[in-house]
């Protein structure tokens, strides 16, 4: 019962993880229709800043200032910073192609990654960076449960995870800016039509998505210890994943499609083995898409004719 | 003059739509624009909001210079479209399109607007969690009236307005136009339907590839032999 | 007043329908979207469906060519029961459709939009197109011809000159045009127009309201129209449907229907006498003297 | 039907501007569609020589190019480039006609591959299965194209990017098994060593001219059967359903059947790819079909332009090239870099006194901060520059290049895509004045960090990444491809 | 540095170019920069100390066969290029072995170690600076089976050449022993081991991880002191890393020493970490390739004979350096591995330092 918990609890902060890269993806998405597969980058940018962060303030070892300050600095910075980079981005390659065919962003998307992973490699070097997080942040600071542990950074994740993904239902439902973002992706002309900045509107939703996969990348840095230049890819194609099999589009969608994924690989390692892991989670998500071909909370794309 | 287009001359891309248009309409008229198909009027409309800007000519709004200006701040100085095929936002619902209608009114209560639109068309109230992409043609058009309606404009821009509805609501549609007009409103209306919207308009023009051919008085249009061989027949 | 080509008449007993919807019901959730729906339609009959907006007109249309499949009731085309075929069937058994909200193929040229619909009626492989075999070329010269012919239904207004555009570059009132030409490709025995005069001005909308008639003349077509102007619907139907909240509430010739107070009440608004004489249409305008001079 | 042929007198185009008439917008949309000034002159000229000359021309060319005195090294280039043209057609059914997009294709490829292997080694037994390649390939490409079916069945439930990520996990799995799960029968890691040329008929293809002409062969013969497909009934088909399937129901076309012939046929293409890709190698591993490969793939067929025959091979062929055969070379890619900035502005700047200006400028600008520099420091501009021969010699003296090139050079790279994106943001007079530093960082950042030995490799990718952006930017419908609109659904 | 008139006659004739190829980008660009660097570190201080004028060509293989295929054609039709460092995996080795044959050239890897390469006779130009598999895992195993003496044990392979390969020699050898084996696999690019690490059975006491990347196994290994797992990591080649890989009761088999502790590196050390910020073990194996080739091109300069690809391959068979840069001499036998390819094995204290043993 205790294995059983514990795969629970480490699935769980893994999807939480995915989850919080796939919402971005997901916004991104619903608002542009683009498969933004530059994301997953964003996500390792904000993984260096936090280990520059650290490295600033003293190295793990030795901070000079305290702990809670850190990370709120590193969150703060690593969203600020990768969310300014994801404006920068659409100002200057996507936004260009808002009329183009759907299929020429994803070219500049590639185009992007690209970018990114090497400038990354020439001014950060090849090396793995390796936050040292237990340095700061003890593994006894967490709560043990029975043999069950979960370590504080564990519940920051989810905490944090959980608070964002109703903090943007809400943004997406209450708030005007959540409206004008709809209005946008609904149909761009008549959003503009209405008197909607759109593209305010959607520089804004590419900041808050581009900030989330530097939060992520950052919380990555604080589980995983460890940053390196194409740490992106295979992010950005869980996210994908979790996008898709959550709904694209639908944030609790991204969460849950997230969580599932996370849970699975978890569980799939604990029971039968990490060799058959991406086999037979790819092997569940294709039957969760042939049941739901919407994605599990995707709502079906409506054809009134 | 409310609205002025002064040699207005707009292009597509590589493409030029109109050529030199000058139009006015005045504080309260009902101006309204014919032309045949793919003849410019759209775009024009489309130049008024702002949402395509002209390549040389001036925009006036109350005599102000307004042609570089952005869409959300023309709709400010008071002006809402009745875009051509409709243009709802399919997956939202109805009640959230009228709200869209009024975005740029910061904090103010809508209860009034929604009222008065729900009173034109009751089909609305009844429908106004319905998701809009769902609506029948006809009821996607009363919302777009409807969310035109909700921003209480100064200047109304219809496109096409009572394309796809049924008779009853083709009158009641130049009914409410004339209502609107009748409270103050200007309009500028395009319509296919050049004898009926004639019959409540007080000047028209006419557009041909992209230049306007014709101008004058509803009445002077009405009988105007030109129109009659240009525009109803050929 | 335009009078009918042919006298209005129910379908008589005896002789089989072309078309029938036996009790056609579907529900969008709460929605009774159609209700118990009875219609039939003979053999080169042209048949106007009327209604307020939101009555079920183009729901009807969906349900006849398999793109909804209705919660009760059948639809029996020729004899045979074609409910629960997917569209592509119905279509290539004799049943073509315009749609309301034009969905052309829109990167594809005029002249490939109507080829396309000529999928269902040969038969050539890829590997014969590929080796240019004989089969593949008798059908693409047999398609030209198809093609040809049904393009010159529009005389100017699809003139050769343009097949090579893509469908995109052309008016609103081309791209309506079009659609039909494309329906007209699949070599139907019933065409279903989803009001084809919308966005057309008067002149354009007498062109089609002749056009229709045509179909029918030339081709042997049974049409089933719907359309919010009366100027067509007097000027061709044999018979009158008159659709609200997906119930039938009348149906006859054109003057039967348009005086039925449940028709003025939900629908025209106002008595049809007032309407067809009003200003703008070929029905007794002062324009009409225009509109015919061509 | 031929009795409708109406006796309507010949169409003639209208004189002037008519009220109700639309023949001038759409005439007009075709005469401006073209590029202006000789970019246009070029591209009408291109027009007027019909498709099939133009194929039989650039054939030629192709069979040509091997006797021009050609390195194995240009020759394998051209392989490799003609391999992606091959499966870039293939994709071009499946993506750019039919409107598929399959992110697993390029599992496809590896089948072929692994088929072709696996009956051309020693790997299935001790001595080893060798058939025939007249027997194997066809066998190879029947197999994969059944796979495609299998693949595409879920397109019938699943439109767009839900199809994306099931074909993307099929993908992946093709990965797994190859390199992981089935690794004992399949080679793992190693993958399959020692396959066989190709052989059949006492006659056996070894060396990289053979290949060579047997690739352009095969791409030309695939243009052909693409070509005669494209305008055939299967043809439009696929375009049809890539507007509106359910338009394309209602008009007779079966719309699955259709969506899996177009999978099932991109796979063929692949498959044969797959196996000459094999054969030439020798030896084959998972690594080689991995998703990065995939998206050198997408990224051929939308530079090209999708939906393009010309264009999928033109653009396997531009980016190829560009990426193996200029910018494997330090020297090559210095004057790409150069040749680049001298090119947009040329294009971008006008009229030609802007030109002026901003070229005199920047020359001022760097000259005076040059001397600025070495006055404070000598040590600030003693660095060596990266680029040789003639740059080296005009940009000497004007350039700074510190001893220490590092930390300045990352600083200048960082620099330098903020004033880029600094440059997208303002126009008119301030754009032109910020072209100068920008222009002047350029050259600072590439002689301090992009030109660096050290950085060839990392530089190559970044370079290529720019192409990408700005090409997409420039031209959207990409190189040989048509304007489309897509249908809001 | 010295002006002797030898000195100066053969940098005049000893001017040529060598090749290195590696994945210098993409997923394991970490490792093959570290290549670059080292081999770049190698062409510098030996053209200082032989007065050669050997310049380095890098080519990027992404570690794929089909990339390296062409970057070796590149290379072989370039006729200033004598010899090859690299590529860096097996099975890029596989791929372009013939080439080399064909072209007479010379290459050696620092990292590919299937031991088939040299076995199979298909690469006759080939030479390596690490020991193979066969060495390494029998070697291990029979250390875990007799020293550590676990009932059950765990060892999860990176889905790499070389590690799937050490793997599938050292399971039997467990079997055999009687020992539970449970055969995992992540791949590289995993970060998360939490769920693997849940899956530690007590009776597992020992974990083998014959991994490359260093970071991943520190990952690994905090995942186990956070889940209370008691099990002792065994850890091969890689995973030598001191200060990233500091698990205290850990062991680590390596092919050579810590450089960062042989006495007679520590200038070296000390330049590349300078230049180049901290490194970890797939540096110097190509360091001593390169160093190997630059000696032999000298040592045919210096012959009086011009620096051809015939005469470097020759000169590079018959290389006999009583020391290295690896702590040991370096000579190749007649398939072109090491000779007395030896390792050491490593115990790794509480405060991270790494403890020689005997095997
Ligand atoms: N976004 C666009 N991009 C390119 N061309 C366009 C665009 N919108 C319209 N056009 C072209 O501009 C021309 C004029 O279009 P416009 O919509 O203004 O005509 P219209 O008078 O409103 O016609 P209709 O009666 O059909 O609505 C048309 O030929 C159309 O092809
Ligand atoms: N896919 C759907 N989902 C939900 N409701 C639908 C759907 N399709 C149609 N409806 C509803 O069914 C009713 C009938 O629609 P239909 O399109 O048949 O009307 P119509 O008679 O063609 O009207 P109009 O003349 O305005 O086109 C409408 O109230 C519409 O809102
Ligand atoms: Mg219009
Ligand atoms: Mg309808």
């Amino acid at each position: 019962m205790s294995f059983f918990l514990q795969e629970l609890v480490n699935g769980v902060t893994t999807g939480a993880l995915y989850a919080l890269i796939a919402l971005g993806f997901s916004m991104v998405y619903g608002v542009l229709k683009l498969l933004n597969f530059a994301h997953g980058d964003l996500y390792m940018v904000g993984g260096y800043i936090g280990f520059f962060i650290i490295r600033w303030f003293g190295g793990a070892a030795k901070l000079f200032i305290p702990v809670p300050l850190l990370v709120t600095i590193m969150f703060v910075a690593a969203a600020v910073v990768v969310g300014g980079l994801g404006v920068a981005m659409e100002r200057f390659a996507y936004r260009p192609l808002r009329n183009a065919p759907r299929i020429a962003p994803l070219i500049t998307a590639i185009g992007i990654s690209f970018f990114l992973e090497n400038a990354a490699l020439l001014l950060f070097g090849a090396q793995y960076r390796v936050y040292n997080t237990p340095d700061f942040i003890s593994y006894s600071s967490g709560i043990q449960i029975g043999s069950v542990s979960i370590d504080s950074v564990q519940i920051m994740v989810l905490v944090m995870g959980l608070f964002i993904m109703i903090g943007l239902q809400q943004l997406i439902n209450r708030t005007k800016l959540g409206k004008q973002m709809r209005a946008v992706a609904a149909d761009r002309e008549a959003a503009e039509m209405f008197g909607i900045n759109v593209n305010f509107t959607i520089a804004a939703v590419f900041f808050l998505g581009s900030a989330l996969a530097g939060v992520a990348g950052v919380m990555a840095g604080l589980l995983f210890n460890t940053v390196y230049n194409t740490i992106g890819f295979l992010a950005g194609l869980k996210a994908f994943t979790a996008a898709v099999v959550g709904g694209i589009g639908s944030i609790p969608g991204a969460m849950l499609g997230g969580l599932m994924i996370g849970i699975a690989e978890s569980f799939i390692t604990g029971y039968i083995s990490s060799i058959y892991v991406d086999l037979i989670v790819f092997g569940i998500l294709i039957v969760v898409m042939l049941v739901r071909p919407t994605g599990l909370l995707g709502r079906a794309q409506l054809q009134k004719v | 003059m409310l609205l002025s287009l002064d040699k207005v001359t707009t292009y597509y891309g590589q493409m030029r739509i109109l050529e030199g248009i000058s139009l006015q309409v005045g504080e309260g008229e009902l101006v309204c624009l014919l032309g045949g198909n793919a003849s410019g009027k759209s775009t024009t409309l489309k130049t008024v909001l702002g949402v395509v800007t002209p390549r040389s000519g001036r925009v006036l709004l109350d005599d102000k210079d307004v042609t570089g200006w952005p869409v959300p701040q023309r709709i400010a100085r008071g002006i809402a479209i009745v875009p051509e095929n409709r243009r709802l936002f399919g997956q939202m619902t109805v009640r959230e399109n009228l709200e869209m209608g009024a975005v740029l009114r910061h904090r103010e209560k809508l209860d009034d607007d929604f009222d008065r639109v729900h009173a034109l068309f009751p089909r609305l109230l009844e429908r106004r969690n319905q998701l809009a992409g769902t609506l029948s043609g006809g009821e996607q058009q009363m919302v777009a009236m409807g969310r035109a309606l909700m921003s209480r404009p100064r200047l109304l821009l219809m496109d096409e307005p009572s394309m796809g509805l049924s008779p009853a609501l083709v009158q009641q549609n130049f009914q409410i136009i004339s209502e609107v007009h009748q409270s103050g409103v200007a309009v500028l209306v395009v319509e296919q339907n050049a004898a009926m919207a004639l019959s409540i308009a007080d000047r028209g023009y006419v557009l041909s590839t992209g230049e306007i051919v014709l101008t004058g008085s509803a009445a002077e249009l009405l009988r105007s032999e030109d129109l009659k061989r240009a525009y109803l027949g050929r | 007043m335009t009078a009918p080509s042919q006298p209005a008449s129910p379908p008589q007993e005896g002789q089989q329908p072309l078309l029938a919807l036996d009790k056609l019901s579907l529900g969008f959730g709460g929605l009774r979207a159609l209700a118990d729906l009875d219609l039939q339609v003979r053999d080169r009959e042209i048949v106007s469906m009327i209604g307020p907006n939101g009555a079920g007109k183009s729901t009807v249309f969906n349900v006849i060519t398999g793109i909804y499949r209705p919660t009760a009731g059948d639809v029996r085309f020729a004899g045979g029961s074609i409910v629960g075929r997917p569209p592509h069937i119905i279509a290539r058994h004799g049943i073509a459709r315009t749609f309301q909200s034009l969905r052309l193929f829109m990167n594809m040229s005029v002249l490939e939009n109507v080829l396309a619909a000529t999928y269902g009626s040969t038969r050539a492989s890829p590997v014969e197109s590929v080796l240019r075999l004989p089969r593949h070329r008798r059908e693409e010269r047999q398609n030209r011809v198809l093609a040809h012919d049904i393009l010159a239904f529009f005389g100017q207004r699809l003139a050769g000159y343009r097949w090579d555009q893509p469908a995109y570059s052309l008016s609103y009132a081309n791209r309506r045009r079009l659609e039909i030409a494309r329906a007209l490709a699949t070599k139907p025995k019933l065409l279903l127009l989803d009001e084809p005069a919308a966005g057309m001005n008067p002149t354009e909308t007498h062109e089609i309201t002749e056009l229709i008639g045509r179909l029918r003349d030339e081709l042997d077509l049974t049409i089933l129209v719907i359309e919010h102007d009366m100027h067509v619907v007097a000027g061709c139907s044999d018979r009158v449907l008159a659709l609200d909240h997906g119930v039938k509430i009348a149906e006859g010739g054109f003057d039967t229907v348009a005086s039925h107070p449940a028709v003025v009440e939900a629908y025209l608004g106002r008595d049809p006498e007032a309407l067809a004489a009003e200003p703008g249409g070929p029905g007794g305008s002062p324009t009409q003297g225009g509109t015919k001079d061509r | 039907m031929s009795q409708l042929a109406t006796d309507e007198p010949a169409p003639v185009a209208p004189a002037g501007p008519q009220v109700g008439a639309d023949e001038w917008v759409a005439r007009q949309a075709q005469r401006r569609e073209y590029l202006p000034s000789w970019l246009g002159g070029t591209e009408r000229l291109v027009e007027k020589v019909g498709w099939w000359p133009r194929l039989g021309l650039a054939a030629a060319a192709g069979l040509v190019l091997p006797l021009l005195h050609v390195g194995q090294f240009q020759l394998q280039v051209g392989i490799d480039s003609l391999v992606l043209a091959l499966l870039a057609l293939g994709l071009n059914v499946t993506v750019g006609w039919a409107g598929l997009l399959d992110l697993g294709y390029v599992a496809f490829f590896g089948f072929g591959a692994y088929g072709f292997a696996l009956v051309s080694s020693d790997q299935l037994s001790a001595q080893g299965v060798h058939w025939p390649a007249y027997f194997s390939i066809p066998v190879v490409v029947v197999a994969t194209g059944l796979l495609g079916l299998l693949v595409g069945l879920p397109s019938r439930r699943l439109s767009g990017d839900y199809l994306a990520i099931i074909t993307l996990f099929f993908g992946e799995a093709f990965y797994e098994i190859t390199n992981t799960v089935a690794s004992s029968k399949l080679g793992g890691e190693d993958g399959i060593v020692g396959i066989d040329p190709i052989r059949g008929f006492g006659v056996q293809l070894l060396s990289t001219e053979q290949y060579y002409y047997l690739m352009v062969i095969f791409v030309v013969g695939a243009m052909i059967v693409l070509r005669l497909l494209e305008f055939s009934r299967t043809g439009r088909s696929w375009r049809a359903i890539r507007d509106d399937p359910l338009a394309a129901s209602a008009m007779t076309i079966s719309v699955d059947k259709v969506k899996l012939m177009a999978f099932a046929f991109g796979a063929m293409v692949a498959g044969l790819a797959g196996t000459e890709f094999a054969a030439q190698q020798v030896s084959i591993a998972p690594t080689d079909f991995t998703t990065q490969y995939l998206i050198m793939i997408y990224a051929c067929l939308i530079l090209g332009g999708a939906g393009s025959i010309g264009g999928a091979v033109a653009g396997a062929l531009v980016l190829n090239v560009v990426l193996d055969g200029i910018l494997r070379n330090p020297t090559y890619t210095g004057y790409l870099f150069y040749g680049l900035i001298v090119i947009a502005l040329l294009v971008k700047l006008r009229p030609w006194r802007r030109l002026a200006l901003v070229a005199g400028s920047t020359i001022v600008f760097g000259y005076a901060l040059h001397a600025i520099a070495a006055a404070i420091s000598h040590s600030w501009v003693s660095g060596s520059l990266q680029s040789g021969g003639w740059i080296a010699s005009a940009l000497r003296g004007w350039v700074i290049v510190p001893a220490s090139a590092t930390g300045p050079g990352d600083w200048g790279f960082v620099l330098l895509i903020c004033m880029l994106i600094a440059l997208a943001q303002v126009h008119g007079r301030t754009r032109t004045l910020l072209l100068v530093p920008t222009i002047y960082l350029a050259a600072f950042t590439w002689e301090t960090l992009l030109g660096t030995p050290t950085n060839a490799s990392i530089t190559r990718y970044i370079i290529i990444a720019v192409v990408l952006i700005v090409m997409m930017i420039a031209r959207p419908q990409g190189l040989l491809g048509t304007r489309r609109v897509e249908v809001p659904t | 540095g010295s002006s002797s008139p030898s000195g100066s006659a053969a940098a005049k004739s000893c001017t040529t170019t060598i090749g290195m190829e590696g994945p210098l980008t993409g997923p394991v660009a970490s490792l093959g920069q570290e290549q670059l660097h080292f081999a770049e570190l190698a062409v510098a201080n030996d053209n200082k100390a032989n007065h050669t004028k050997i310049s380095l060509v890098q080519g990027d293989t992404q570690l794929n066969p089909a990339d390296a295929t062409t970057v070796t054609k590149e290379f072989v039709s370039n006729s200033k290029m004598v010899a090859v460092v690299g590529p860096a995996g097996s099975q890029e080795v596989e791929a372009v072995g013939p080439l080399f044959a064909r072209a007479g050239m010379a290459f050696i890897s620092g990292s590919a170690t299937d031991p088939s390469l040299t076995t199979s006779g298909k690469n006759p130009t080939f030479f390596r600076t690490v020991s193979n598999d066969n060495v390494q895992g029998p070697q291990d195993a029979h250390y875990i089976i007799n020293t550590l003496k676990p009932k059950a044990l765990m060892i999860v392979d990176d889905e790499e050449s070389y590690s799937t390969d050490l793997v599938s020699i050292m399971i039997p050898i467990f079997k055999a022993a009687g020992i539970k084996v449970d055969h995992e696999s992540v791949s590289q690019s995993v970060t998360d081991f939490s769920s693997l690490v849940a899956k530690i059975t007590p009776a597992e006491t020992v974990v083998v991880l014959p991994w490359q990347i260093a970071a991943n196994a520190q990952q690994f290994g905090r995942d186990m002191a956070q889940e209370h797992k008691k099990a002792v990591i065994f850890g091969t080649d890689g995973l030598y890393s001191p200060g990233t890989f500091e698990i205290a009761g850990s062991y680590v088999s390596s092919f050579g020493p810590d450089i960062h502790t042989i006495p007679a590196d520590a200038s070296l050390v000390a330049q590349a970490q300078a230049k180049y910020g901290s490194f970890g073990t797939f540096g110097p194996p190509v360091y001593a390739a390169t160093h190997v080739v630059d000696e032999a091109i000298a040592a045919v300069c210096k012959g009086g004979h011009a620096p051809t690809r015939a005469n470097v391959l020759a000169a590079i068979k018959k290389t006999n350096e009583s020391t290295s840069i690896l702590g040991k001499p370096i000579s190749f036998t007649a398939h072109g591995d090491p000779k007395n390819g030896q390792f050491f094995l490593f115990k790794i204290n509480s405060k991270g330092t790494y403890n020689n043993i005997p095997y």
